[in-house]
């Protein structure tokens, strides 16, 4: 690796963690910006985690607050597990982008803006009456207000076959050079990275390396950045190959990994949906591995088609989110009742409707668990970080081929963009997932007969000899197959349904309790609660208090233990980035009063905020109720006109 | 996926018994699916491919019960969905010979758009639906099939909208096989079947059928013995349009329209006459004939070639594996940047 | 009225209540024949409910188990509340029919039988190997073996206008002429039917009519029907003007009663789909009332549809089945987004997939309550028996348009085709239904403030001047309505939304219970199960033990009192058409441990089931488990080949 | 419903300002639909009808955002359903002047079934479609018009599926009006739009757009100044097809085909061309016209005239309650058979 440029700094100071976030326009390289920091700081070898934070519109309108798009990255010493509460560097590119985040930088936090833009439109655009810059509204923070854009162009002076306007588009990577200076990163990865990016066109990519170079010299070189010089540890972790991974990546990659451990070809069939699309375009670049991509006119065609490919013998994935989920309620009720293999992904994003497709959200699980007519159970799947997409990919298929039975795996926006450093981990330490197709044995097939330990009916494809059968949609007489219209057969049928999803649980890992088994509060949460689960009940246990933990993976059915795990603890509290489903969901199963902790802004819990849960339902106090910072506004009370 | 192994080459021979499965047919008794299931029973039996290797996809109405009744592999879906779940079949394993099934209502009516899409996508399907104009299963109502004014269970005052034209929908859905035929012409049938089957793309058909029960009679103005001489007109590749009974009429084109004209009167000839061109590349004459009424044209409107979807997909495929070598799981595990913790 | 043909009878038996069963191949013309006497029994003025029972298939093969058709009927002097448990008379049209249903009869019960189709072929088909009529086999029942064919075609004789088949076809009405007679009851009404009916074909109206006497005649001159003459008194009623409706029925009229009631066009959007389609055959016939009937291309464009007319200001309606609801869910959560009044039908039907489209179940429940993408809640009503439907559809109207809500209505297979006798109301009994577009008032517009009581925004349609706006999928800012990505705006309007759908307890009944306040036991269902529950409670207590009875209508949000109700009592049993969806729900919300009684057979329960339910759980015993008959057939446990 | 209450003969003035709303576009700098949005506003204060009687329609997409641009009732529905919620929108209340935007995404994708429905339907509503053969909202992937191999982010080896032609669909779907034109034509836009206006029934405007984010270019081949007389031709009603730098090309039929000729060349006179017929019943013209691609046809190809559906409905509902009185509720709810208890 290329060494750091001359660090002109006699001493650094550490840190265990810090957290950072970019703002700016969207056209200003935000996220890009965002991704590079990030992985120059695992290859550090920091823990970290990511929240990627983007508008709706392509291009919002240059300059507007509904336009900023932000990017937070968290990296310390040791482990984490949020990307972090309150940002205590803020880098901004324009007035609105210093308007939507200033608030949650730290009291004296260090703040680089931009001044570039700080002219009389954009402060408007952004309602900014003065300019904050030169007002003492700043006060609290450590402001460096840089002319980023204009050393950018200074920098790249010489460079003849760019454009002025291409040049001004490097200022993110000048700024990332800043950013690097002060954490002591190494530059190598980035310049390498763009080496590769710009192939094409050798000019963009020096004038790229140029200004992160020149950002970098320009901290170097200047005193006022000595005071913010930081130092931060790798964090000790297990020994390994790393690599950061965001949750649509795994996803996509442990796609890729289960069929090729499986030796079933891969059949992805999906309709672009915010966040979920790039899973589809991952998948399409690896044809190699025999993937076909099928971009399907709608979500009710791809999941179809995937019921389709699946009768066919392929490992059939449908990926969407909740609009898409919607649509695909009826072709998962078929494959319920033709009880196919097939796995669905759902990348929850904010609704209902259409709602704030590019948020977070964890509100589908209800819809994953009932959104069927008649009774239609499936098995369900929650990762909880980013990289644990990987694993839950393939456990997804494991379960669908051997169970023979849909399965819905719950990932969210949030695990979706964010990203972790990730161990690499051996092909040998990936799950077993043999499968064997049915073949004729000279007796008579029956394709409904049922494996005595799943209960899962044969796997027999088109192409072989002697099997041939017709499955549909109506319901299926036992052991045949044939439309049974016998009243007793669809009870057993609809019992035998529940019952061999239900025999999952056979087949998965108890639930495990991390903290204190003692405790007397237990907080139970699924999917990308986990970071923030984990740093609230961490500093709940640095104050010297006592609570348990336990991370459901596993929606459908529940692990074998759960009951007994939550009847364990006096109080359990389920944080929830929704108005209390998993709480329902178990209030209903077991009667034990799960206490909701909900929020529902189309993000993440912070640390924080569910610290504030814990000790309310410690201390006997009322949780925070979503939605209750101030009363509605109605006719009565708010003022016309 | 297992190999298909048997190739064109070591053609078999099967009977229309080793097709004939032994579910008892549910149809009413009259119904025009019968007669289709029997012509294309034959017609698979002839093809010489063992049952195996057939997959019929089906919708739901009275016509989408057919994959019951066919012992190969069979897949009754749901409603209007059978283009998009053949889509998959095929798809994931292209050797199969993937037969839609479906009717005016599951394919035109709420399965439209799967339909106009697996047809300019040119998936090497054949699509066969049933047109009895009326929505069977659910016991009679309107079609978007069904003529204007159609009174029916929904429409007690009569429809009040256009019906839409299944051969012209299909050309201008891009397919590479539209013909049109009917359920009581048998050797048609099986002739326009056995078309389909060789034709290297998706092949739609459009089978005017009559449902006895809730729209009896429905093509007795094209399809009736004593009329149909005169209200048909029976396509040939290269000949000209000629029809009626005793082959007196003749199709010819008057500007861009159509006419119908008597050889022989007016000094009209054979030479005056359209030719039919199922493989011309402009859509035009194919089009133009779809929209006649009376007579009704039957037939082959069309049959061009075009590299078929899953053949291209699979290419990528294949491609991608010669260019880039067959993926690497660990690589791509990997990604590009790692480091290394000791 | 035309009095009853000279009846030569000594004395008639009378009878407190009497089950009635007619079955046939579904070209026989049962369900026909049972419309008819349930009509005729209506008018005599008998409490009554009934149960038809028809195959899938448009005509199923001639002569096959599958293809058989029945349609029960129970009547009696006192109030009843099920179609029966058993039938006393069974009325076999042909040896499937006899062979489908005979078991069912009671011991010693009458069985009146065609023995035209008693030959070789038909006895095959329906698996008798011996003729039942002629061996030992049918002796614990009162067998009639007639000729009704043979003799239909006899009286038939000089009508040359009518052929051979069709004369053969009005066997029904010769059969319903002798159950007429076994009844005591007029024929007027059937022959008034017949004349309406056939007026276009005078030949087939004589010959339909003259079967129907002959009937009655033979039966009057034949002595062996003396021992089964009965007389059922008129049941002792609340005085007034008297029909027998059928749930698709009532909840088509209701409609148009709330249209009419309210002044708002009625909007009914609908693709076809048993068992809902005939709302859609009947609204259409209104046309008059001014009602807009929309034969949609699919369900989603019928919903779409019916979102876009409630924009427009209309009363719109969709109605469907399970399949259909699936299909509707993305648009639904449309109207939630946008706050439009919109109701939506669920005919719930066995699923899932296509199920067992024409039986019945109460599967949709939780897909109906969590069935959309993100926290999407929606007001939920279930009528409880066929005629309620013509007061809930109307309640659903009033509920969408005065909370600005979608309503789903659940009704099921059983309900949309069972009829009962209905006091018809007088106008005035009808709720109100005072529906006000909001008018520009001068001060700005603001499409999403708030009724203070309820919650609900304005309903500003096109066309009004000066309120031009813009609505949408995307989450809306509070007053305005503006698109939104303000985390704390989504997070106010997921729990608006919520609170709105709640409020509307404040706008229902409470929760009424039935029976014995002070008993241990409470039974709680919701819908079509409200007749055999009713059944079985009268019984338990006719035994001498206590039992309560609560029937929940509204199922979203839940009456105000019902926890307080359910926590009134020791135990608490829940009846339900599937596997346990109300019971888990209650569980959920209120921490009662409610006991599920399920069965999932395509058909209601029958008053005994329940009462087996109840008296189990009076003594501590468990309740039946569905599918429990028989273990799993696995490959280990059955015989294959 | 309130009343509408301006008719046409009392046509009042708007002005462009009028039918603009508060809210601040949100399109990306250069993308085309913001000329098509400067047309339609023009359009729209041009045709005398009061806001508050027009309902903009759109499903999901870039394109789909235009309803908020325009001070008139709006909705902003979900992806492909924008014609079915129209039809809500107008069958509810037929006064009201409904116009649908949609993608080539959101129109000939997810929404192909409903756009192929409304269009038979001839509903009288103005369907715009922006085309630019890509996905924009969601970032750039393929879309049913994208030329065939296009590499995109979902295909990056190229697709592999047969665009469909939207011209040539909507004519197969029975549409009374179809037309075509582009973002950057704006006096052709205009004039489109206008006639689309007038038209009673359903009005289908395919609107080239180009996206400059993910698509840029697309439609250079077509409209680029450079080469844009050669490449295009303009329809003209009762005119013969002439085109070309200095109008010196024609399209002259050649059995049925359409070829390009030069004027003048080897005695090809105007006489030789073909005159176009948008009123022609018979849509053989139209439709091959629509095949066309070098050069490319521009504007109204076809407009016929059909009663509408909306009209259509609410006749019957009229001759309904001619021919039964006013409905009775209390005689409804009666019904045919009941009887007293005292
Ligand atoms: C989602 C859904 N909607 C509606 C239905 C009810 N349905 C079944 S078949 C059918 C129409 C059948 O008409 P067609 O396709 O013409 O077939 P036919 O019975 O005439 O052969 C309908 C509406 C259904 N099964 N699923
Ligand atoms: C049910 C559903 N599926 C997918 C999406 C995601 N989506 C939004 S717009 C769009 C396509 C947009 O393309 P087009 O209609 O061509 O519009 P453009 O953005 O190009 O103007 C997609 C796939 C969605 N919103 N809803
Ligand atoms: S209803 Fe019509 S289409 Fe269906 S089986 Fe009977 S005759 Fe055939
Ligand atoms: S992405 Fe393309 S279509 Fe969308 S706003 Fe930007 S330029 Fe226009
Ligand atoms: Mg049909
Ligand atoms: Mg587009």
């Amino acid at each position: 690796m290329q060494k750091p440029l001359a660090p002109g700094v006699q001493e650094r100071k550490r840190l265990e963690h810090v957290t950072v976030r970019f703002a700016g326009d969207s056209g200003d390289g935000v996220q890009i910006t965002g991704d590079q920091f990030t992985n120059t700081t695992a290859i550090a070898g920091n823990d970290l985690a990511t929240l990627p934070d983007y508008p709706a519109e392509i291009r919002a309108p240059a300059g507007t607050l509904p336009g900023v798009s932000g990017f937070q990255i968290q990296f310390a010493a040791t482990d984490i597990y949020t990307p972090g509460d309150q940002p205590d560097v803020l880098v901004a590119f324009n007035p609105a982008a210093l308007k939507v985040h200033v608030n949650d930088l730290v009291q004296n936090g260090v703040l680089i803006v931009d001044t570039k833009k700080f002219d009389k439109i954009n402060m408007a655009k952004a309602g900014y009456a003065t300019n904050p810059l030169e007002d003492s509204s700043l006060s609290n923070y450590r402001l460096f207000s840089e002319p980023i854009t204009d050393m950018t162009m200074r920098s790249l002076q010489g460079l003849e076959s760019v454009s002025a306007r291409e040049k001004e588009r490097c200022k993110n990577f000048f700024a990332l050079g800043m950013a690097y200076w002060i954490f002591n990163r190494d530059l190598g990865p980035s310049l390498r990275w763009i080496q590769d990016k710009f192939k094409k066109s050798p000019g963009i990519a020096e004038a790229c390396q140029t200004a992160l170079k020149a950002g970098y010299n320009y901290c170097d070189m200047t005193d006022a950045f000595q005071a913010v010089a930081y130092e931060i540890p790798a964090a000790p972790t297990k020994p390994g190959l790393y690599r950061n991974i965001s949750g649509n990546q795994a996803l996509a990659t442990g796609l890729v990994a289960a069929s090729v451990r499986s030796g079933l070809k891969l059949f992805y069939g999906a309709y672009p949906i915010t966040p979920a699309s790039d899973i589809l375009h991952e998948l399409a670049k690896h044809k190699n591995f025999g993937v076909i991509t099928f971009q399907a006119e709608d979500e009710i065609a791809a999941m179809a088609a995937v019921v389709g490919a699946a009768f066919s013998g392929a490992l059939s994935v449908a990926g969407t989110a909740g609009p898409g989920l919607a649509l695909k309620s009826e072709a998962m009720s078929l494959a319920i009742m033709t009880e196919l293999p097939v796995v669905v992904i759902d990348v929850q994003r904010g609704g209902p409707s259409t709602g704030l497709p590019t948020k977070t959200e964890q509100a589908d699980l209800l819809f994953a668990m009932y959104g069927r007519h008649g009774e239609s159970p499936v098995a369900i799947l929650a990762p909880a970080t980013p990289a644990e997409n990987f694993l839950f990919a393939i456990e997804a298929c494991r379960l669908a081929v051997r169970h023979m039975t849909p399965v819905i795996l719950l990932s969210d926006g949030y695990l979706a963009n964010g990203s972790e450093p990730w161990r690499i981990p051996e092909l040998s330490e990936l799950p077993e997932m043999k499968t064997e197709f049915a073949h004729a044995n000279g007796k008579e097939f029956m394709p409904y007969a049922r494996d005595e330990k799943t209960l899962s009916r044969p796997w027999a494809v088109p192409g072989t000899p002697g099997l041939e059968h017709r499955i549909g949609g109506l319901e299926s007489r036992e052991l045949t197959g044939d439309v049974s219209y016998d009243p007793h057969n669809h009870e057993r049928m609809c019992v035998l349904r529940a019952a061999k999803v239900a025999r999952i649980a056979e087949d998965i890992p108890p639930l495990e309790v991390m903290g204190d088994e003692d405790a007397e509060v237990l907080v139970i949460g699924w999917g990308s609660t986990y970071g923030a689960i984990r740093s609230a009940c961490r500093r709940v246990q640095e104050a010297g208090r006592k609570v348990a933990q336990a991370h459901l993976r596993y929606l459908n059915p529940l692990p074998r233990n759960t009951e007994q795990v939550l009847k364990r603890y006096k109080k359990v509290i389920c944080p929830e980035i929704n108005l209390g489903q998993l709480s329902h969901l178990l209030r209903g199963r077991f009667l034990v009063d799960v206490i909701p902790l909900n929020k529902m802004q189309g993000s993440p819990f912070t640390g924080r905020e569910v610290l504030e849960g814990i000790e309310a339902v410690m201390e006997g106090r009322p949780v925070r109720q979503p939605g209750s910072d101030r009363p509605f506004l109605t006719t009565s009370n708010y003022s016309e006109g | 996926m297992p190999a298909i192994t048997a190739s064109k080459a070591e053609k078999q021979k099967f009977t229309k018994a080793d097709f004939q499965s032994n579910q008892e047919v549910r149809w009413c008794p009259g119904c025009g699916d019968y007669a289709i299931l029997t012509g294309a029973l034959q017609v698979f039996a002839g093809l010489g491919i063992p049952r195996e290797n057939f997959v019929m996809v089906s919708g739901i109405g009275c016509s989408s019960r057919f994959p019951y009744y066919v012992n190969t592999y069979g897949f009754h879906t749901i409603h209007g969905r059978a283009p998009a779940v053949a889509t998959g079949v095929k798809l994931a394993n292209p050797e199969l010979q993937v037969w839609v099934i479906t009717g005016d209502g599951d394919g035109m009516s709420i399965g439209g758009n799967h339909l106009m899409h697996a047809l300019r996508r040119n998936l090497d399907i054949k699509i066969l639906m049933f047109n009895n104009r009326i929505y069977g299963l659910t016991k009679g109502q309107y079609s978007p099939t069904s003529e204007y004014g159609k009174v029916t269970k929904s429409t007690p005052f009569g429809s009040v909208d256009q019906p839409v034209n299944p051969v012209s929908f299909a050309l201008a859905s891009e397919a590479t096989f539209v013909a049109r035929t009917a359920d009581i012409y048998l050797p048609h049938l099986q002739s326009v079947l056995n078309r389909a089957a060789e034709h290297k793309g998706v092949a739609f058909i459009e089978i005017l059928q009559n449902c006895v029960i809730f729209n009896d009679g429905a093509f007795k103005d094209v399809t009736e013995r004593s009329i149909r001489d005169d209200e048909n007109v029976l396509l040939e590749d290269g000949k000209p349009m000629i029809f009626g009974k005793g082959r007196k009429k003749g199709l010819r084109l008057k500007g861009l329209s159509v006419e119908s004209v008597e050889l022989g009167q007016d000094g009209v000839t054979e030479k005056d006459l359209l030719v039919h061109d199922q493989r011309a590349e402009d859509q035009t004459l194919a089009y133009m004939l779809s929209r006649l009424d009376h007579p009704t044209v039957m037939g082959i409107f069309r049959d061009v070639t075009r590299p078929s979807f899953e053949r291209r997909a699979h290419e990528q495929v294949q491609n991608a594996k010669e260019r880039y070598g067959e993926g690497d799981l660990l690589d791509l595990i990997r990604g590009k940047e790692t480091w290394t913790i000791k």
